[in-house]
């Protein structure tokens, strides 16, 4: 017996080098918005000024929301197409209780109820019935946009108490708007949530192999349903925050915005194909991003100039570590 | 076919370091070595899958690259690989000719010609019970095999190289397969033949190479060779398999199973399972072992029937449900349903245990280390580190990661779906070994296996079922392969 | 230092506003101390707009001159530019009163009303069906106009029969849609009301190509230089606009003169516009510029040329 | 395969007849040939978006910019059309696929080389082809009166009583049924969706064959450029603005699964015309046109639960008596 060896010591972690840290994905993204940051302070006298830093922040707070629980949904290997229209259906919902006399609370009450509302439809769809959510939730997007303009038409509702305005108007203190600073909760809750927690865990796991992780216990139908809850929650958040920002709600609020979150959150290095991603990543993009129409807009660069802008940052910086790895792996 | 210096790193490991290997035609070339060998990754190199980072392949003495799989057919290369390959959606003589289809005059396809074709290669390897119109999926996987063989067949090739194709077989498959090897010696062509069951390589393989770390150690003709001295070129050190020897003290029943019942796979499954018993479960493959196995761990719904756990009635409705009950299941299908891809070594192993390493819902990385530590080192696992990916690393590797994974969990009844297929010989006895320890703390067994060695050698009773029924309950004294194979084939004794 | 005036409209690339522009930076020639930076999203939305003009409140702005895609979504940043001292007035269409300090109505809305029925109306002396082909079913000026028609309709012109008002969106292929659904729907219509530029198009490119003319026709509200082909080719008897050069002038001029505190907004001023003369403000503050003006063969000709 | 895939479509054409039947309750016409024929027309240019959005799905890919690809397409054409009348139509077409080919590859290229995945590829090139509209037209809008009567009548003309916009779809129709059903491309295509890794062994060069996919959505994006600019008379940045999503849903209803290797270019044709039909039928039975968007979700839905039913694998059978009965 005496040449068996004893059993390997397996090292928890090898020493990574240095260099694997300075090209993360993160380290990629810091280093675009120092970058976007100093174009843009050269570029327009007007940019580095606490009030317009503070409106810049207005650009991503909503999306950003959103884009956090959307992170972790993609992460799991799925996606949400429907979240701008559940804001239209949320922020309808609210009209309607408005010119019902509802005050404040309930209001936001509403707003994130149906926001989980039509998240946990979803969340069925997906689970229960086995459907791909990609397909369910362009449905759905329809659905929940449509009723929308069912109920409002050519209307608008209109009439947001005072106080309501608080959540898309408001400043915490001095420049620091209540959504800058809802975002910045939401970040660290998102991070904690993703990274370290065993729901966390489980999502990554669920991303990478769903059969797997079923088999290991993990309850993924359940997990998947809490996400898309999760998401329609945030959109909820997001519904009380442009309506309070718009001060009335028609059903075409929001349009489009499913497809800059989902951006953001591409942007952010999670993996469209699930399984990766960190929450840091996204909360940089979405600054990135804020950045990026913000500056331009400052230079009246149309809006969709600016989406040229958006478009070539995401391909590029999802481009360029492989071609710097390809281009390393050559030499 | 001759490779000669042929090197191949993947980031951070170096697969293959200067080996070299020859193909003889009308012979059979064993390839051998541990999991991580290097064994697969040489088989994607000759088939144009990979690029080698060094060396030369020359075919009929004229130097050759194999830039794709498509070049590689051209050179009359062909391969049944490790994984199964095949397209389930497509219909059966597509799978054997996708990619060369007869043509029409006006180039585009000849369905025709493509069926009829189908049916001739599919007859001449006596397999004309397949319909070339059936659909992929609704095949058997034996003939699935088949199948991939037709496709290999149909090309022409003059080298044709099988990556462990027995793993998924069982013995009368197996059987067909090795006659097909003889029809194909006949015909002349150069076959390499990669299996860790040592008898199959006795059997039908002229020559043999043997591989260790990525390393050629030694070739040689199979018949001027023991199986001893192979292990040890293969190991570097020599290993007994001998099944352990057990002291059975077998206890009261733990978990007892009656008239378990799904719609269409298995019916009235009724066993008992004692404390600190192995109980073998034998099989023909899609006999509906896995399916029951599933089932009692929750996976599968049921239609009825009975569990009982230490006299507890459970219902599992999920994986969850049964391995908090103290019911855990390793499952056979290591890449679909055994390890997440994608995360490191030690959250595979931690992902069953979470509850356990985590402290109100918050991961504790530490204990997860220490939990991955302690299992991954006994199954003696190789790997750079525990933060490693998985996916990195070989198939036998995984498996043991799979192992490992269940077994953290601390279960009072662990369910193994073939716990040794595709793993090599040195890793196969730690496993055997590791099942003889657990049993000996007063665990029990259920292990899964088409293997009949492994069946005799472990089980101390056998349950052999057949078309989802349990067609028969031994003790396991006496018992003899005979009577397993044919009450499992449903032949009269 | 020069009057930085933004000229704000709903969406880029329509010829109306790129006509108002022309006059923006007319007035700014005359004024003298004026820039003008005219902007606006590219999709006619209010969220897009209120981002243009956060950008424009960030680059100190002296005064905002827009058109609104929503009259009340955009108040809230409205007000906050005028906080920050910045001039805001509307054109064309309007925010509600708490968003500006005036709005400036291109013509007076019951006017417009009336025009776009009487257009239809003039050609249909027995009367008969017609239908309104809208723009989004958001946008203010659009329902206002048609509220008022629908109001002068009974006492006016008992013989019209309003059948149906649609909504195209201002999105050429929604509205050609509309349109077709229109004419299939009401198989006596007599004309189709689109007091929008695209849709007008939309509708009469519709009743071209359904071999309709002379049986239905096609009225509204459109730039003689985007449909003087339907008025040759007779799919369109006639249609109304107003001048959007004399539109956008006016508003740099009323924007200026606010800015530099030469004017000041409040029920019942009047304040003057340069060459187009002088308006006075009502009790929301609210001006109408001039009396919408007809196209027909007579004069498509002329004024194809210059907007 | 082929017998499940036929009682898919078999199903969808039902639906579409009963759909056509309820209409018909409420307006008479709507059944008679004539009008039927004109659906067939206004549906031509989603049907061929379809197709070329159909051969993307199977390979598991997606293209979100080919509506971005028919605004800048259309935009070039329009464009040249109105700078140079004389440019006969049908070297104006050969531009359109020229350039819708241009776009496509670069998407294929994005996918293919850097193995990107095409779902972030297209939402980049998604805003970049609608952006460089504006770049190229500096904002500025085509109206009709800048385009030439044969630049906008070309699809109007009839040829045999029928416009040449449905002779095209029908054309187009014919080639991708060759395509799919008769080429070594069109199965690989499959091939590539059922089994990606199968496919790679199988000798199949599954980045280049992705390539060539984007390359044929991009030409089909390209040629309903011009067919939707000189349809609809206008070219503007805001042209067949978050159509992608129409173009998706009808596949999804046609029956093409997401996840690839599944569907025909019956389904596709026939997903479109269901959405065809639904978007013609509610303006003339007096259904407000605010229900349509309600409607077309809660058919998108209803099309994947029953296309979801429809493949839920039966599964092996072992026990001999489930078999038999
Ligand atoms: N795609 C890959 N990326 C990184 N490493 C890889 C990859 N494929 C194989 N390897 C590594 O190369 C080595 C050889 O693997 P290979 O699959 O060839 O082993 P094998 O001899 O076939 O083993 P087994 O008997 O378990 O199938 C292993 O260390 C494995 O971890
Ligand atoms: N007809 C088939 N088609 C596809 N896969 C099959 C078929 N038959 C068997 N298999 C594969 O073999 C595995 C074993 O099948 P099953 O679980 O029914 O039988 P078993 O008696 O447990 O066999 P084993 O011991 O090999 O797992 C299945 O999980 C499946 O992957
Ligand atoms: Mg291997
Ligand atoms: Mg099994």
């Amino acid at each position: 017996m005496s040449d068996i060896p004893a059993p390997r010591h397996i090292p928890d972690r090898l020493d990574k080098p240095l260099s694997s840290a300075i090209f993360s994905w993160e380290a990629l993204l810091v280093v675009v918005a120092v970058a976007i940051f100093a174009i843009n302070s050269f570029a327009s006298p007007y940019f580095l000024d606490a009030y317009s830093l503070s409106d810049l922040t207005f650009n991503f707070t909503e999306k950003g929301l959103i884009a956090f629980a959307m992170a972790l949904l993609i992460i799991s290997g799925e996606i949400d197409l429907s979240v701008a229209a559940i804001i239209a259906l949320a922020s309808t919902m609210m009209g309607m209780a408005v010119q019902a006399g509802a005050d404040t609370p309930v209001l936001v009450a509403i707003g994130i109820l149906v926001g989980l509302g039509c998240g946990a439809f979803n969340g069925l769809l997906v689970t229960r019935l086995g459907l791909p959510s990609i397909v369910v939730t362009i449905g759905t997007m329809s659905l929940f946009r449509g009723i929308a303009f069912i109920i409002l038409g050519d209307q608008a509702y209109k009439g947001y108490p005072e106080s309501f305005a608080f959540f898309g108007q408001g400043y915490v203190w001095w420049v620091v708007s209540f959504e800058l600073v809802l975002f910045l909760i939401a970040a660290v809750v998102y991070w904690f949530l993703l990274h370290r927690t065993s729901f966390g865990r489980r999502v990554f796991a669920i991303g990478n192999n769903p059969v797997a992780a079923q088999f290991s216990g993990v309850r993924v139908g359940r997990i998947k349903f809490i996400l898309f809850c999760l998401t329609g929650l945030m959109a909820g958040i997001a519904s009380v925050l442009i309506t309070s920002r718009l001060g009335s709600t028609r059903p075409s609020i929001a349009q489009g915005y499913e497809l800059e979150v989902i951006t953001m959150v591409v942007l952010g290095g999670v993996s469209i194909l699930g399984g990766s991603g960190s929450i840091v990543g996204v909360v940089l993009a979405a600054f990135i991003m804020g950045l990026v129409t913000f500056g331009l807009g400052l230079l009246n660069v149309p809006g969709i100039v600016m989406s040229i802008f958006i478009g070539l940052l995401l391909i590029v910086v999802i481009a360029l570590p492989i071609v710097w790895r390809r281009l390393r792996g050559n030499s | 076919m001759t490779l000669s210096g042929v090197s191949k790193s993947f980031p951070g490991v170096r697969a293959l370091h200067n080996v070299s290997l020859s193909l003889y035609p009308g012979e059979v070339t064993a390839l051998i070595g541990e999991n991580g060998a290097g064994k697969s990754t040489l088989v994607k190199i000759m088939t144009g899958i990979y690029q080698p980072d060094a060396g030369t392949i020359s075919i009929d003495g004229q130097a050759v690259t194999l830039p794709s799989a498509h070049a590689a057919f051209g050179h009359g290369v062909t391969a049944i690989h490790q994984e199964t390959v095949l397209f389930d959606d497509l219909s059966v003589a597509e799978n054997i000719f996708l990619g060369h289809a007869p043509r029409t005059r006006f180039g585009t396809i000849d369905w025709r010609m493509m069926r009829k074709n189908a049916r001739e290669v599919l007859d001449t390897m006596h397999a004309g019970h397949i319909d070339a119109d059936a659909r992929l999926k609704d095949l058997g996987i034996a003939n699935k095999h088949l199948v991939a063989v037709a496709r290999a067949m149909s090309i022409d090739a003059q080298i044709v190289i099988m990556d462990e194709p027995t793993a998924a077989l069982s013995m009368k498959e197996i059987e067909e397969l090795f006659l097909l090897i003889e029809f194909l010696k006949e015909e002349g062509k150069a076959i390499l033949f990669i299996s860790h069951k040592f008898d199959e390589i006795y059997r039908i393989a002229d020559r043999y190479t043997v591989f260790r770390d990525g390393e050629m150690v030694g070739e040689g003709l199979i018949r001027d060779a023991g199986q001893s001295q192979i292990v040890r070129m293969m190991v570097g050190r020599s290993v007994d398999h001998i099944f352990p020897q057990r002291k059975a003290e077998i206890g009261a029943p733990v978990l007892s199973v009656s008239g378990l019942s799904h719609p269409t796979e298995f019916n009235d499954i009724g066993f008992e399972l004692h404390k600190g018993e192995i109980l073998g479960f034998y099989g023909l493959v899609g006999a509906g072992r896995s399916e029951v196995m599933q089932a009692i761990s929750g996976i599968t719904r049921t239609s009825g029937g009975t569990i009982t756990l230490e006299g507890k009635v459970i219902a599992p409705k999920s994986a969850a449900d049964s391995i908090e009950a103290g019911i855990v299941y390793v499952p056979e299908e290591r890449g679909k349903q055994g390890v997440v891809i994608g995360l490191p070594i030690f959250q595979n192993v931690s992902l069953p245990s979470l509850k356990r390493t985590s402290k109100s819902g918050l991961l504790r990385l530490s204990e997860e280390f220490a939990l991955a530590r302690s299992y991954t080192e006994r199954l003696d696992l190789r790997a750079s580190s525990l933060s490693q990916d998985v996916g990195t690393l070989s198939g036998g590797n995984q498996q043991k990661i799979v192992i490992a994974k269940w077994l953290a969990t601390a279960p009072k009844v662990i369910i193994l779906d073939e716990p040794t297929k595709g793993i090599d010989i040195g890793s196969k006895a730690a496993v055997h070994g590791f099942m003889a320890e657990l049993v000996a703390q007063g665990l029990s067994v259920i292990m899964v296996s088409s293997e009949l060695p492994e069946i005799l050698g472990m089980s101390d009773r056998v349950v052999v079922m057949r078309e989802g029924l349990v067609a028969a309950i031994y003790d396991n004294k006496g018992l003899d392969a005979e009577t397993l194979v044919r009450t499992a084939a449903g032949i009269a004794a | 230092e020069n009057v930085k005036i933004a000229l704000v409209v709903k969406s880029l690339g329509n010829g109306f506003f790129d006509a108002a522009n022309k006059g923006a930076e007319e007035a700014a020639k005359e004024l003298g101390d004026v820039d003008i930076i005219y902007t606006g999203p590219t999709k006619a939305t209010a969220e897009a707009q209120i981002e243009v003009v956060n950008s424009l409140i960030a680059q100190k702005v002296n005064a905002i001159a827009i058109s609104a895609n929503d009259a009340d979504a955009l108040v809230p940043v409205l007000k906050k530019a005028m906080e920050r001292g910045i001039t805001v007035i509307s054109w064309d269409s309007g925010v509600a009163k708490e968003g500006r300090q005036l709005h400036l109505n291109p013509s007076d809305t019951g006017l417009i009303g009336e025009t776009i029925i009487k257009l239809a109306a003039d050609y249909l002396p027995e009367g008969g069906e017609v239908a309104i082909l809208s723009a989004s079913s958001t946008a203010t000026n659009q329902n206002a106009w048609i509220d008022a028609a629908k109001k002068i309709l009974p006492e006016k012109f008992p013989k019209i029969k309003l059948v149906a008002t649609v909504y195209g969106d201002d999105d050429s292929a929604k509205s050609t849609d509309e349109a077709k659904g229109l004419l299939k729907s009401y198989p006596n219509l007599k004309a189709i009301i689109a007091p929008t530029t695209v849709g007008v198009v939309a509708a009469a490119q519709v009743v071209t190509d359904a071999n309709l003319i002379g049986k239905v026709n096609v009225t509204g509200l459109a730039l003689p230089s985007e449909f003087k082909k339907f008025i040759d080719n007779g799919s369109s008897q006639a249609v109304a606009l107003w001048n959007p050069i004399d539109l956008g002038y006016s508003a740099v001029y009323l924007a200026h003169d606010l800015a530099v505190k030469k004017e000041e907004a409040k029920p019942g001023a009047t304040l003057s516009i340069g060459r187009v003369g002088k308006v006075t403000l009502d009790d929301s503050n609210s001006a109408a510029m001039a009396p919408p003006f007809q196209f027909d063969k007579t004069n498509i000709e002329k004024f194809s040329k210059i907007y | 395969m082929k017998a499940f895939l036929k009682y898919r479509e078999i199903w969808l054409a039902a639906a579409i007849i009963v759909l056509i039947g309820l209409i018909s309750t409420r307006f008479p016409g709507f059944a008679e040939p004539g009008n039927l024929a004109q659906v067939f027309n206004d549906t031509s240019i989603l049907m061929i978006l379809a197709l070329g959005q159909m051969v993307v799905i199977l390979t598991r890919s997606i293209d979100l910019s080919m509506a971005s690809n028919l605004c800048f397409t259309g935009m070039v054409v329009a464009m040249l059309n109105a700078a140079h009348p004389a440019i006969p139509i049908p070297l104006l077409i050969v531009i359109a696929l020229a350039v819708g080919l241009v776009l496509g590859a670069i998407n294929g290229l994005l996918v293919w080389r850097l193995n990107i995945p095409s779902i972030v590829v297209t939402l980049g090139t998604l805003t970049i082809y609608r952006g460089a509209t504006f770049v190229l037209s500096g904002g500025a809008w085509v109206n009709a009166d800048k385009m030439s009567p044969e630049f906008i009548g070309f699809q109007r003309a009839a040829l045999l009583g029928i416009p040449v916009l449905s002779w095209i779809a029908i054309l187009v129709i014919a080639l991708f049924f060759v395509l799919m059903t008769r080429t070594a491309l069109g199965r690989s295509i499959y091939a590539i969706g059922v089994n990606p890794t199968a496919s790679v062994y199988a000798g199949i060069d599954v980045g280049r064959t992705k390539f060539i996919v984007f390359c044929i959505s991009g030409m089909i994006g390209g040629l309903s450029g011009y067919l939707w600019i000189s349809r609809y008379v206008i070219a503007s940045v805001e042209v067949a603005n978050g159509y992608e999503l129409n173009i998706i849903a009808a596949c999804v209803i046609g029956g093409i699964s997401i996840a690839g290797g599944i569907g025909s270019v019956g389904g596709a044709v026939l997903g479109a015309l269901f959405l065809g039909i639904i978007s013609n039928a509610l303006p003339v039975i007096n259904i407000s046109p605010f229900w349509q968007m309600a409607i077309s979700g809660s058919a998108i839905i209803l099309a994947v639960v029953l296309n979801a039913r429809g493949e839920r694998q039966k599964g092996r059978i072992i026990l001999r008596k489930a078999e038999a009965a």
